[in-house]
């Protein structure tokens, strides 16, 4: 019995860190948040450690590995406030053509990099009611918003019945729709009697691809919690206030003790529903839910005291760690807020109409 | 229980109502330097209902001090949304400290100026060292024939930018104990060696600076008080503005604008209001607001009548004010789910992306103006009178 | 403007909580919650203060005072866990009889101690479906559940349509169903077709009592909080662990800062809530509501943290702190839970259906 | 991710199985003093249940330590609630000492008839004055010829009434430092000087006792280890009592239990589960207790994988465990309305009373094993590496 990371895992996440590190420092997520840069560079660097081929099988041109895998890059990315289409064409997407058997032509493309798949799933979730997509003879009209990933080539658009649907993002109207996290993008689809490829008509497909990109969402916080909390208690240990360090402070001590109590049980939780997405069918849509609702609920406390802790530079741009504290705001509301999402968890158990 | 202020007072609402709709078309004057802004101010001293009790002879209106006037005029300002008189800190703090401790000569020379918004000033406390520990900032100025050289840095300095003026706290006596080594100078902001740079913050405005001194030279009479009695002068007027960061009649205006947008805004083919779970934080935090304000009637109270006391009611403020706040924020964001993260230039931007920017500036405010943690050393050691912090073995 | 009590009020005080002090020790409350002795002796001695007659007015033998009155003094008897049926016989029974101009004979054989009036109000606040009160040619059939005042000779019974009836306690088949608070008691009220005079059909009626029984059971809320917070702070500054009274840690000290920066408030708004009720009649039952649920919410929070302050002696029975912990645990469900509380504070304001 | 034990261990798993389908009519013996108790222990010792570890020449079933083995016995008891074998802190915490550190003589005089249930233990280590600082005990003993002489009191002593023997923390060398001056002594409940006091606590139940010494007079060699060494002596498996207050299994079992009360209660004719409230209530504290199994496995692997560490997931059961439980019963009592308030005698009383009773026991765990800002300092300074609490200046 052994429950947490493979030795290959632990390498996978060392690699994707240290080319973060090497690669993509704040500085160069600045210049993404900023709009100085887009993030294609860094895809095109992820792409050379083969990220966005990991879910692909390899006969389709990707790496063939698991849902644990994606959560332990995922980890990765949160911990760097990493700028990418990681969720919607490494995730979302390759789930979707896989499950649905359609248009396996594209995975190739995706796995190489060199087409972005953004996804437009609120309307099956629960979206505003002026989002309203409409299917009629092969075409979509009406809109989506909140999409992932503006600069996406193609788009799957999920309709209320939980079909999903393949879109060129060149025959709609995109428009970004800035949100506080600028690391990854969302916008506006606007949809004229756009052809439309039907992709699946099958709920569970849909229901898949959302599981997993829950699970996924989850693991970003958690990567991006645990570096504000590790930030915390290194700030906390050299700034000195009153002639001592304020980690002397058991305010201080406390604060921190506690992010961890919250945060440490969510690394196991978030590991176990990555492998239950595989491995242990009749668990994973109550995990999804439980871990997504869990990880924004503990992301935000985490966010909010790790700033705290860093006093008026936690407030400031000096630091960047704003951008975490966002990156936990965007995982939270992204793909249903903690309440939708729990009451999702209580009628997966028919605790709920 | 008596909540009116009485007949006497009941007429002199009467009369801010009249010139309220005497000049109901009055605008906001934009910025602190227009012209329409010094007018405004002029008129609104005139009558009475700004600088009020500042005496005659330096540009106020020379009333007696009455809290009961004062708040009526805010209360019937607000509820008109009438814009009032000049604000900032030159004369929202400066002027009552010069009033009470600086010499004839600096009351001469910048109350007036300052009041009708000729000379702008900017506040020089925080270090980036010296934030919950203010005293033991370290700015220096050595006294060099007859100026003050002074070199180091200030932080949290807004509208540093603007300012023509600075008043701030340095450290002139290292070898004093840290709260008595500190003096209080008055400087231009276009003294040679002065370096302004914006700070921005979580919002990605620049709400503040810092500023960098490199051998400023200031002449020797530019201080309030004595010699190293900089900590007492500044003291004098600091607690005033903790209590205005959370002011509870603001967070029952914010929670009446998260009702309208609740009423308005839907998600999933509901209205935000009908969703049960959202509805039921909604009342939580109404419930938190509305103790609060009965709290601050309290501290209103307690400062009208001299036999009552509610030092509790009011060290609290600050503390239960800035979270009430974030999470009522907060609460916008949540319900209206991906559309509540919208910032920026966006169409689906709700209240002008305050609900984003409030989440963020109010968890500023939660560290700001000393810390939530400092507030809780307070009420614990002067609320309770439970040990200060022992001293510990170096 | 002067908010806050008057000084008769603050004699009224000074006089319930002498009386308190003087006769109903601890110990004495201790008698009462094991069953050694009934809060008789109390209630008489209470008699004396003018206390059951306090809301009735002079022309009926009462002493002719208003809510605030009555929320100073519910605050004394929350201070000091007092054993009495007040909320019952001395609040609610002489506001509906008032308000109804009905069988105000009964008023002053209250306000002199010599009857006590229980109420069974749950049908109309929202009760368990096997608790059914039924009216049919002026007889009662079914049953309450805990119902206020297991001791009483008379009970009012609310019906779901809020119409109030009174019924003798010896009609009725009266057991008593104890709670962890045993400072007050409830019971079953068994009705087999009992004769019961109609006192109310005007809900209104019975709404001016319940929002008044409401703000007297915060303001016991109030005292039974403060005097918790009083004895965290004072056990604080005594009790020494590694050579250092424990009021000197931090964690300690942020803990009593954090339960005073909560209650202190809830003074205020428990003040201005009594206030209005005899005042302000448009905004008496909104605050009714908020001050019922938001004192329930932060009783609980104080009581907990109290305890936790007091370390392994306030889990004992030494210091009986637990007796002010369990008041505000009664005080926090009885008469309605916050939650369904607060649901009404949305419906009054026309927020919710 | 592996979490299958293997075959090896699934076959031993179903001797398991075999033996609780051969023994499903045994009922749970009453007391740890009876003889049906006595006699279900041997079974289970024989069959290698309890005492596994233990060697044979002390009573025990003497195999190898197994991890998994002993998780799949309480597994498998656990799910089919068979009841298992004695405990009490005798056999937890004193058995494990004395194979560790007792004398010969000791290991063949206590362990057998502890682990048979014929000698009741209790454990004498808090003092009133010393719970969260336990190492500034006070409780001395002074030597006077071959005897220790002891006065002083002990706290929280559960079973102190049943127990025939206790073991103890006693202050020996008043001058040591205080972790070393005490001294770990055993020593016989009916021995002059004795007085034991029922402690009740909230519940009003006495669960625990106060134990007082007035020159109870122990043999010389009733210590166990050296003079002064007692410290180190209950620390060597003082851990291992703290993980098991809050047990994730035991959380899930009881929302469990929970989710069936709220199916089948109503109030004001609605099923406690179909209030929108409560049901988000169920559903936030069912993913923490998911979250805490799942951290609970994390645990067990890194136990039985040398080259795995989980410190950090260790040190915070407690903390989150004991507030999880107790939350989880205030939901129940919530949910109830005033039925929920129900103690003692009452009809309406749900799971026989035990949602009040949880909610005061665990209010009191959340205290007792070190108090939950004991486990925020531990956490904090062994986990994270935060500098201890400054010595203070005297």
């Amino acid at each position: 019995m052994r429950f947490g990371l493979s030795e290959e895992q632990t390498l996978l996440a060392d690699s994707v860190t240290r080319f973060l590190a090497d690669n993509v420092p704040l500085d160069e997520v600045r210049k993404v948040a900023s709009g100085e840069s887009s993030d294609a560079a860094v895809w095109q660097g992820l792409t050379e450690l083969g990220v966005p081929g990991l879910l692909i099988p390899e006969d389709h041109g990707g790496v063939g590995l698991g849902s644990l895998d994606a959560v332990v890059v995922a980890d990765c990315l949160g911990a760097n406030v990493t700028p990418s289409p990681f969720l919607s064409s490494a995730v979302i997407a390759p789930t979707v053509l896989v499950a649905a058997g359609q248009r396996e032509d594209l995975l190739g493309s995706l796995a190489g990099g060199e087409i972005r798949i953004g996804t437009a799933f609120g309307e099956a979730i629960g979206a505003r009611v002026d989002a309203d997509v409409k299917v009629s003879g092969g075409k979509l009209s009406g809109k989506s918003l909140f999409a992932l990933d503006t600069h996406a080539d193609h788009f799957l658009v999920a309709t209320k019945g939980k079909h999903v649907y393949l879109v060129n993002a060149s025959d709609c109207e995109v428009t970004d729709l800035p949100t506080v996290d600028r690391t990854r993008t969302t916008c506006e689809i606007k949809y004229n009697n756009v052809a439309a490829e039907l992709i699946s008509d099958n709920p569970d497909v849909f229901t898949e691809a959302l599981d997993r990109a829950r699970v996924v969402m989850a693991a970003d916080t958690l990567g991006a919690a645990q570096h504000m909390i590790d930030e915390a208690v290194a700030y906390a240990k050299v700034r000195e206030q009153f002639n001592r360090p304020i980690a002397t402070f058991q305010a201080v001590k406390h604060m921190c003790a506690q992010m961890t109590a919250d945060l440490e049980p969510c690394r196991s939780m978030v590991w176990y529903a990555g492998h239950a997405l595989d491995n242990v069918p009749e668990e994973a849509r109550l995990l999804a839910c439980h871990t997504k609702a869990h990880l924004a609920e503990v992301g935000r406390s985490v966010s909010k005291t790790a700033t705290e802790v860093h006093g008026g530079m936690g407030f400031t741009d000096l630091l960047g760690l704003h951008y975490w504290f966002k990156r936990c705001g965007f995982n939270r509301q992204m793909l249903g807020v903690p309440e939708l999402v729990r009451e999702e968890a209580a009628r997966i158990q028919g605790l709920a109409a | 229980m008596e909540l009116s202020f009485g007949p006497e007072y009941e007429s002199f609402r009467d009369e801010v109502r009249d010139f309220i709709t005497k000049h109901k078309d009055q605008q906001a004057p934009s910025g602190a330097g227009s012209d329409a802004g010094k007018s405004w101010q002029k008129t609104l001293i005139e009558a009475g209902y700004t600088a009020r009790t500042i005496p005659k002879e330096y540009g106020g209106f020379g009333a007696e001090p009455d809290m009961v006037k004062s708040r009526i005029i805010n209360e019937e300002f607000a509820t008109a949304r009438m814009p009032g008189g000049l604000g900032g800190q030159g004369i929202s703090m400066l002027i009552p400290t010069l009033l009470e401790l600086g010499t004839d000569e600096q009351k001469e020379q910048f109350i007036k100026p300052t009041l009708h918004g000729e000379m702008v000033w900017c506040q020089g406390y925080s270090e980036p060292g010296a934030g919950s520990d203010l005293a033991s900032l370290r700015t220096s100025a050595v006294l060099d024939g007859d100026e003050w050289v002074i070199n180091g840095s200030k932080i949290w300095t807004s509208t540093a930018h603007l300012a023509h003026w600075m008043f701030c706290l340095v450290r002139t006596e290292p070898d004093a104990p840290k709260h008595n080594g500190i003096s209080f100078l008055l400087l231009r902001m276009d003294t040679p060696g002065i370096e302004i740079r914006p700070l921005v913050d979580m919002t990605m405005n620049a709400n503040f600076n810092e500023v960098f001194f490199t051998d400023v030279r200031v002449p020797k009479d530019q201080i309030v008080g004595r010699r190293g009695q900089g900590w007492q002068v500044a003291n004098a007027i600091l607690g005033h503005e903790r209590d205005s960061l959370a002011d509870p009649n603001a967070s029952l205006t914010r929670l009446n604008s998260l009702i309208d947008l609740m009423k308005t805004e839907t998600l999933g083919g509901e209205r935000l209001i009908d969703n049960p779970l959202y509805r039921e934080r909604l009342m939580k935090i109404q419930g938190r607001a509305m103790a609060m304000r009965y709290n601050d009637m309290h501290v209103l109270s307690s400062r009208l009548n001299k036999d009552q006391e509610a030092p509790l009611a009011r060290m609290i403020t600050k503390l239960q004010g800035t979270e009430l706040r974030h999470e009522l924020e907060a609460l916008a964001i949540d319900a209206m789910g991906e559309v509540g993260l919208s910032f920026g230039s966006n169409p689906y931007l709700r209240g002008g992306g305050s609900w984003q920017y409030q989440f963020m500036y109010f968890l500023g405010l939660i560290i700001g103006g000393g810390t939530n943690q400092i507030q809780k050393n307070i009420i614990s050691e002067r609320g309770l009178g439970m040990p200060k912090e022992p001293k510990i073995e170096k």
